[in-house]
């Protein structure tokens, strides 16, 4: 990794030239939520000035660049001799501009079981690999708890990120790509009170968290908790929409359906980012379901979450981005959840 | 025929429009893309809004509308035992539709007031299911071109029709909308069967149920969220009763 | 000067213009390319079992697809849907996929309506295998209800193929109705030729039936086994195995001594879907096959 | 020839909804000529009653699947003149390009699959395509992108969704005003090539002269609100709409019949172009004078040509409003607006032709009362009395009753009644 710093002025100049010749997505504002605050997604930017720089954070999560909601894992082509199966899996680079640190420490998560371990994706490598993410940093927001998940803070899984230090930018260099775009333009090394002033912005940014919840042996809690009503409480406000796994920078769980082209002359095997709130998750033939009620399906979420990611990979899945409550019709609020598992509501 | 090893019927259909506003059986001709392949796929034999060739050897009836005059009764049991297969398409042949917030009046002083004189004949409104066995129904105001398109070669196919069992937000969500319910107002998304791509809420408009509940409804959850979000009963009412097609929900209720 | 990203064409990485092989699972390739196969037989069970017969078309995928008994496969029926299905073959067939299958829903629905020398497609072997090498030695209990017989058929000829290394071999089998049964025309054979004890009970019988009615654990009264050199191979419905394993775990068998294969819903075999995901388990990866002990830790195995 | 004939058409095909012609010759005089609505009304504007003010645009969009926009507009403009509510200019000229969005679709519908096969000898487009197939490309391309502005605009072609009270719901982005104007540029070719195909279709000879009603443009061919007119020199505001419809039931049919200076009047594509004839867009006038059409016509026939040239004048409008919605960069596409007891009426030009909503509103900002008046109602009178007077022509012509049948069907129809509509 190298360090270096950016000016404002500078840093609009790059952005403006990566947009001209890239793909470029950034957030911008799309609606407006009952208490009038901005809704940010992000969306294909034409100009730096589209861009709200100071977003908050976007309703849905970034990882639908890598995985898209849905995508033609294969096509069939039908023939008089029977039918031949064709694979692509071409992406065209594309540019990620202002991604928060827990997205990028989603992105991670995502790698480990996505690009390593048994059966790496190549639908989602190609995806990585095409994809240039510039990251920033910013105050988080009253409902964020990524601190109490240790992803807050990024090493690695990125190309560039920001830290706004006032006049500039204090940059992480973390590819060779990266390095050689910034050739195009003027950085500076790091001086010694730029380095304070990272430091006090990070001690800073660190500061401002409101939300948290604890985390440890909460595995072993999981299991231990298997038959606790809180599931009922939760799971009698669950509507069973999905919409958290959707919007969740770290659920990728699919389900797969094949569509014949009304031609007869192909078809398509298309992957959909399923849901384990969804009432056919784990329904199998014969029709018996492995989770039919609400409460098992949302604490089934919660399990693998904190306790069958935890056993694979010594981490938590979720990130504390809190999408998920910000998305749930009935505002479940996974802080809440876990504090109430930890018996921790109770006065 | 055949394909890739599975026999395919070319099955001989009929489109039949009772109390509608016709929107559904306008959709069949939508989609022009398709259209070619969609119309190779089936034998029309009798659609009167677009053919003056009428034969009765149909093998499935689609039927669009509801039932609001005695006459369509006897019309109904008549294409049932005629069809092999009768399929209700749209909203009023599955639910009433729109048609039904006529039933909530008196007839009598419905027709007062519309007729002074010349006052036609008309009855409570029904949905198809109420007066012959249905075999198929296809919700939606209008239907989904698309879905019908799938349902079509799943018949020709002889293979099973899979409805979605998840709800709208899915597909809200795949279409990256901004929950009308985070912004405070009501939408019935949570508890409708998916398959319209969400649709009305990427348009600006929130669900009301036209395709009929989800496999998994919520609803004293839903009715409180909305309760809490300053909705009132009276609204959530009026527009859970705009297709009719969710008064099985309400039923739970109690 | 340029600010274009450079393209990163993974269609050029070298492992993905070679054949997928399913069995080195670390390795990056064409994870959703299937072997395409050829109908060669099919055999009618009973109305809603039959027994398909494929041929890998491909001889570099034919010699590459090999599998232990308990593994399954990731059917193709192209445009119609992708099924998990256990391999009910002998393993020493190369290039050649036996599978019994269910009509159930939609893509089992279309492979009953095919016919021979339709092309269909398979990837695969996934999941865990009976530990075979491991029961060296041993009695061996083959218990199956239902359509649960067909992934022991793997196990029946795998013994079979290495008679000598194993003692005696008791198959119990049980099912709702006589016409139920499956593989019935082969009992004779692995009687005699194969040297198996072979029960079956029927749970609701009709005047044509001849032989035992009652629940598959009513079988164990007619054999007697020595639980400390046995292994037993559970195939069935959850309450089924539940109901079985129990009885043998107070007759003394070891819990790890007794392998069941679950069921649950996959969509690709290769634990990126999550369907099939039993507490913090991947049924796919971390199984079908599991002994057990490990089945009775896992939440909501059952 | 003294020859009797009696023809019954029940449930008349390639025609929206259920309509009935009953013909009565005997002796060779005509007894009786009808046109009856058979269709079961619906009650809309008993449903209407005591609704949510949002919820009027979404019941009345299901009076028609065809027309859907026209009403949902028709529907919106009567509540906003009720409360006083000027949408910003942007969504005005959106709902104008999905007005002209849904008469695209709507004719180039009737033109290609209800009207055409009558010339061919045909009974319905799916046999036609065969033999025509060149034609029916093309329509389906014009069909095509017609559906894609009301998709794009509405949010759906039938029962649209983007529209709301004080504006538009959201607005498209610049690919999809490209995307549109391409396509829409693509199909000039097809129109034209369609037009071409057309100057050989023989129009049967008949006038009868009537009274055409429509908006009365002022500086364009007005299509959205504005003032009323007919060819007989009536002329009258927006709000005074009941004096140029008057209603009335008659015994023969579900659908009531209207009436102005004469027995009845005419309103649609005709109308439009007797009356506002000089706003037509260039292209679509030189259309019109290769099928020589000039104001005022009076062959009802004519109705299925005059589609055609209306096709001409909104795709060449459309393309020029899209030009000028790229170049529009204002946000405020929806006016606030709070309510009142009011009452208003909103009256636009369907494809079949004017259409007007009225509604009274509560002070609690619900619908105490509702009226509409729909195209074919206004048109029912007309085709009524047309039938008797074609027939009667066609009688001392000498005509079979076969030859009387298809005349009868094609006069019908080409007015492309919208009948479930009209018993709404
Ligand atoms: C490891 C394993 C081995 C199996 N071996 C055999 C076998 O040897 N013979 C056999 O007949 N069946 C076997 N099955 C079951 C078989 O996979 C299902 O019957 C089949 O997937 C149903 O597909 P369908 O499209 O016909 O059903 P659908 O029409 O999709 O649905 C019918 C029912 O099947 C369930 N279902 C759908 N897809 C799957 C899926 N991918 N996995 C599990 N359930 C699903 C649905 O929830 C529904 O309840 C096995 C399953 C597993 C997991
Ligand atoms: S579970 Fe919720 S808080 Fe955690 S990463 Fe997913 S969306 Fe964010
Ligand atoms: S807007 Fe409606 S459909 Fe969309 S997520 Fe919210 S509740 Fe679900
Ligand atoms: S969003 Fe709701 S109301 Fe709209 S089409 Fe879908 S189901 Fe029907």
């Amino acid at each position: 990794m190298l360090f270096k710093t950016i000016t404002k002025e500078n840093l609009r100049t790059f952005i403006t030239n990566i947009i001209k010749e890239n793909q470029t997505f950034a957030p911008v504002v799309v609606s407006t939520d009952a208490d009038n605050n901005p809704i940010y997604q992000f969306k294909k930017v034409d100009s730096f000035e589209e861009i709200k720089i100071n977003y908050t954070k976007s309703y849905s999560s970034i990882k639908n660049f890598f995985l898209p909601y849905k995508e033609d894992l294969s096509t069939f082509h039908f023939n008089e001799n029977g039918w031949e199966q064709k694979i692509n899996y071409r992406v065209n680079p594309r540019v990620l501009f202002g991604v928060r640190a827990c997205d990028i420490n989603a992105l991670i998560k995502l790698d480990q079981v996505l690009m390593k371990g048994s059966f790496p994706h190549p639908y989602y490598i190609a995806r990585r690999k095409n994809t240039f993410i510039i990251g920033l940093d910013h105050e988080p927001m009253a409902d964020c708890f990524c601190q109490s998940l240790d992803t807050n803070e990024v090493v690695h899984g990125f190309d560039i990120f920001l830290t706004d230090i006032g006049p500039k930018y204090f940059m992480l260099i973390n590819s060779s790509k990266a390095f050689n775009l910034l050739k195009n333009i003027t950085i500076e090394e790091v001086k010694e009170e730029d380095r304070e002033n990272y430091i006090k912005e990070k001690n800073r940014l660190a500061s401002l968290f409101k939300s948290h919840v604890d985390v440890t042996g909460m595995a072993n809690l999981m299991d231990i908790e298997f038959e606790s009503s809180v599931w009922q409480k939760w799971g009698d406000k669950c509507l069973s929409c999905g919409s958290c796994a959707m919007v969740c920078p770290t659920c990728y769980c699919y389900t797969v359906c094949e569509k014949i082209n009304l031609s007869l002359k192909t078809a398509s095997k298309e992957k959909m980012l399923y849901s384990c709130n969804l009432i056919d998750f784990a329904e199998v033939a014969g029709g018996h379901n492995f989770r039919p009620k609400s409460s098992d399906r949302l604490k089934y979420r919660y399990y693998h979450q904190h306790r069958g990611f935890v056993e694979s990979f010594d981490e938590s899945k979720c990130v504390g981005c809190n999408r998920c409550q910000k998305a749930c019709p009935a505002d479940i609020n996974p802080v809440e959840v876990l504090r109430d598992l930890r018996k921790e509501n109770i006065k | 025929m055949e394909f890739s090893g599975i026999p395919l019927k070319k099955l001989r259909a009929a489109f039949f429009d009772f109390t509608s506003c016709e929107g559904c059986q306008l959709q069949i001709l939508n989609h022009e893309k398709n259209l070619p392949d969609f119309l190779s796929l089936i034998e029309i034999v009798n659609f009167r809004e677009i053919s003056s060739d009428k034969r009765d050897d149909y093998e499935i009836a689609f039927i669009e509308g509801a039932v609001s005059r005695k006459d369509q009764i006897d019309r109904l049991k008549d294409i049932r035992k005629k069809a092999k297969l009768v399929v209700s398409l749209g909203t009023c042949a599955c639910y009433g539709g729109v048609n039904a917030i006529k039933n909530n009046f008196s007839i009598e002083s419905m027709v007062d007031e519309v007729y002074k004189e010349n006052k036609p004949e008309t009855i409570p409104v029904q949905k198809i299911s109420e007066i012959i066995s249905v075999d198929l129904e296809i919700p939606g105001c209008p239907v989904s071109k698309i879905e019908l398109e799938y349902i079509i070669l799943c018949l020709a196919l002889g293979s099973v029709i899979e409805k979605k069992k998840y709800p709208v937000c899915i597909e809200c969500k795949q279409n990256m909308n901004h929950c009308f319910i985070d912004k405070g107002s009501l939408c019935f998304g949570a508890i409708t069967r998916a398959g319209c791509d969400s649709i009305c809420v990427n348009g600006g408009l929130p669900c009301y149920g036209c395709r009929g509940p989800s496999a998994s409804v919520n609803w004293m959850s839903l009715k409180n969220i909305l309760i809490d979000k300053g909705i009132t009963e009276e609204e959530i009412l009026e527009k859970l009763s705009l297709f009719n097609s969710l008064n099985e929900v309400i039923k739970d209720e109690n | 000067m340029t600010y274009k990203i450079p393209v990163y064409d993974i269609n050029n990485e070298h492992s993905l213009s070679q054949t997928p092989n399913f069995n080195n699972k670390n390795a990056l390739m064409k994870t959703d390319m299937v072997y395409q196969c050829e109908i060669t037989n099919i055999v009618e069970l009973t109305e809603s079992e039959k027994l398909f017969q494929l041929k890998i078309i491909n001889p570099i995928e034919a010699k590459i697809f090999s599998f232990l008994p308990g593994q399954f496969v990731m059917v193709e029926v192209p445009g119609f849907g992708e099924i998990p299905v256990s391999i009910s073959g002998s393993t020493s067939r190369r290039g050649s996929v036996a599978l019994c299958i269910r009509k159930v829903g939609k893509v089992t629905g279309i492979l009953h309506k095919l016919k021979k020398g339709t092309m269909l497609g398979i990837r695969g072997p996934f999941g865990t295998h009976f530990p075979m090498k491991q029961m060296k030695g041993s009695n061996i209990l083959l218990i199956a209800g239902g359509l649960g017989i067909a992934p022991l058929r793997a196990p029946i000829y795998w013994i079979n193929e290495h008679r000598s290394d194993f003692e005696n071999v008791h198959i119990l089998y049980g099912v709702k109705t006589p016409e139920q049964i499956l593989f019935d025309f082969q009992f004779d054979s692995w009687r005699k030729i194969y040297n198996y004890d072979i029960h079956v009970i029927v749970e609701n019988s009709d005047k044509s039936w001849q032989g035992k009615t009652g629940l598959i654990t009513d079988l164990f009264k007619d054999i007697s086994i020595d639980v400390k050199n046995t292994y037993a191979i559970v195939c069935g419905p959850p309450a089924m195995f539940k109901f079985v394993c129990d009885y043998l775990n107070k007759q003394g068998l070891a819990m790890n001594q007794m392998f069941i294969s679950l069921e649950r819903r996959m969509h690709c075999g290769m634990g990126k879907c999550c369907r099939c995901m039993v507490g913090s388990t991947f049924t796919c990866v971390d199984g079908p096959v599991m002994d057990f002990w490990t089945v009775m830790n896992l939440k909501e195995a059952i | 020839m003294k020859i009797d004939m009696n023809i019954n058409i029940s449930h008349l095909a390639r025609v929206e909804g259920h309509g009935d012609i009953h013909i009565q010759v005997k002796d060779g005089q005509l007894v009786d000529a009808k046109w009856s609505v058979v269709e079961t009304p619906r009650f809309f504007e008993v449903m209407l009653k005591n609704k949510s003010l949002d919820m009027a645009p979404l019941i009345v969009s299901r009076i028609c699947g065809i027309c859907s926009i026209s009403h949902t507009i028709a529907s919106i403009r009567a509540i906003e003149n009720a409360l006083l509510i000027t949408p910003p200019e942007k969504a005005q000229k959106l709902r104008l390009l999905a007005l002209y969005g849904e008469i695209l679709q709507s004719h180039s519908l009737h033109f290609f699959f209800l009207a055409m096969p009558d010339f061919y000898n045909s009974h319905s487009a799916i046999s036609l395509m065969k033999t025509k197939g060149e034609i029916y490309e093309a329509a389906l391309r014009i069909r095509g992108c017609a559906n894609f502005i009301c998709d794009i605009i509405g949010g759906r072609s039938t029962h649209p969704v983007s529209f709301c009270i004080g504006g538009i719901a959201k607005t498209p982005n610049i690919e999809e005003y490209t995307y549109l104007a391409e396509n829409l540029s693509k199909i000039v070719a097809d129109l034209e090539f369609a037009a071409e195909t057309s100057l050989s279709l023989q129009m049967p000879s008949f006038e009868r002269e009537t009274e055409f009603v429509s908006l009365k443009g002022e500086t364009n061919y007005q299509l959205i609100g504005g003032s009323l007119m007919s060819s007989d020199g009536v002329e009258k505001i927006e709000n005074e709409y009941l004096a140029m419809t008057n209603e009335y039931t008659v015994d023969f049919s579900t659908s009531k019949h209207a009436r102005l200076s004469r027995d009845s009047f005419a309103v649609g594509p005709l109308a439009r172009f007797n009356n506002n004839y000089e706003f037509l867009h260039p292209e679509a006038k030189k259309e019109a004078e290769k099928f020589n059409l000039k104001p005022i016509n009076y062959n009802p026939f004519n109705n299925n040509l005059v589609r055609i040239v209306e096709c001409f004048h909104v795709l060449y409008k459309s393309i020029h409003l899209i030009e000028q919605l790229i170049e529009d960069k204002s946000k405020d596409i929806v006016s606030e607006y709070s309510v009142f007891e009011a009452e208003g009426i909103g009256a636009i030009e369907a494809p079949r032709g004017i259409l007007y909503h009225h509604y009274q509103i509560n002070k609690k900002g619900k619908i105490e009362k509702a009226n509409c008046v729909i195209p074919t109602t206004q048109n029912n009178g007309n085709i009524h009395h047309d039938l008797s007077f074609l027939v009667k022509q066609e009688l001392s012509a000498n005509k079979n009753d076969k030859n009387i049948t298809h005349l009868c069907e094609m006069l019908v129809r080409s007015y492309d009644p919208c009948i479930s509509c009209s018993v709404h």
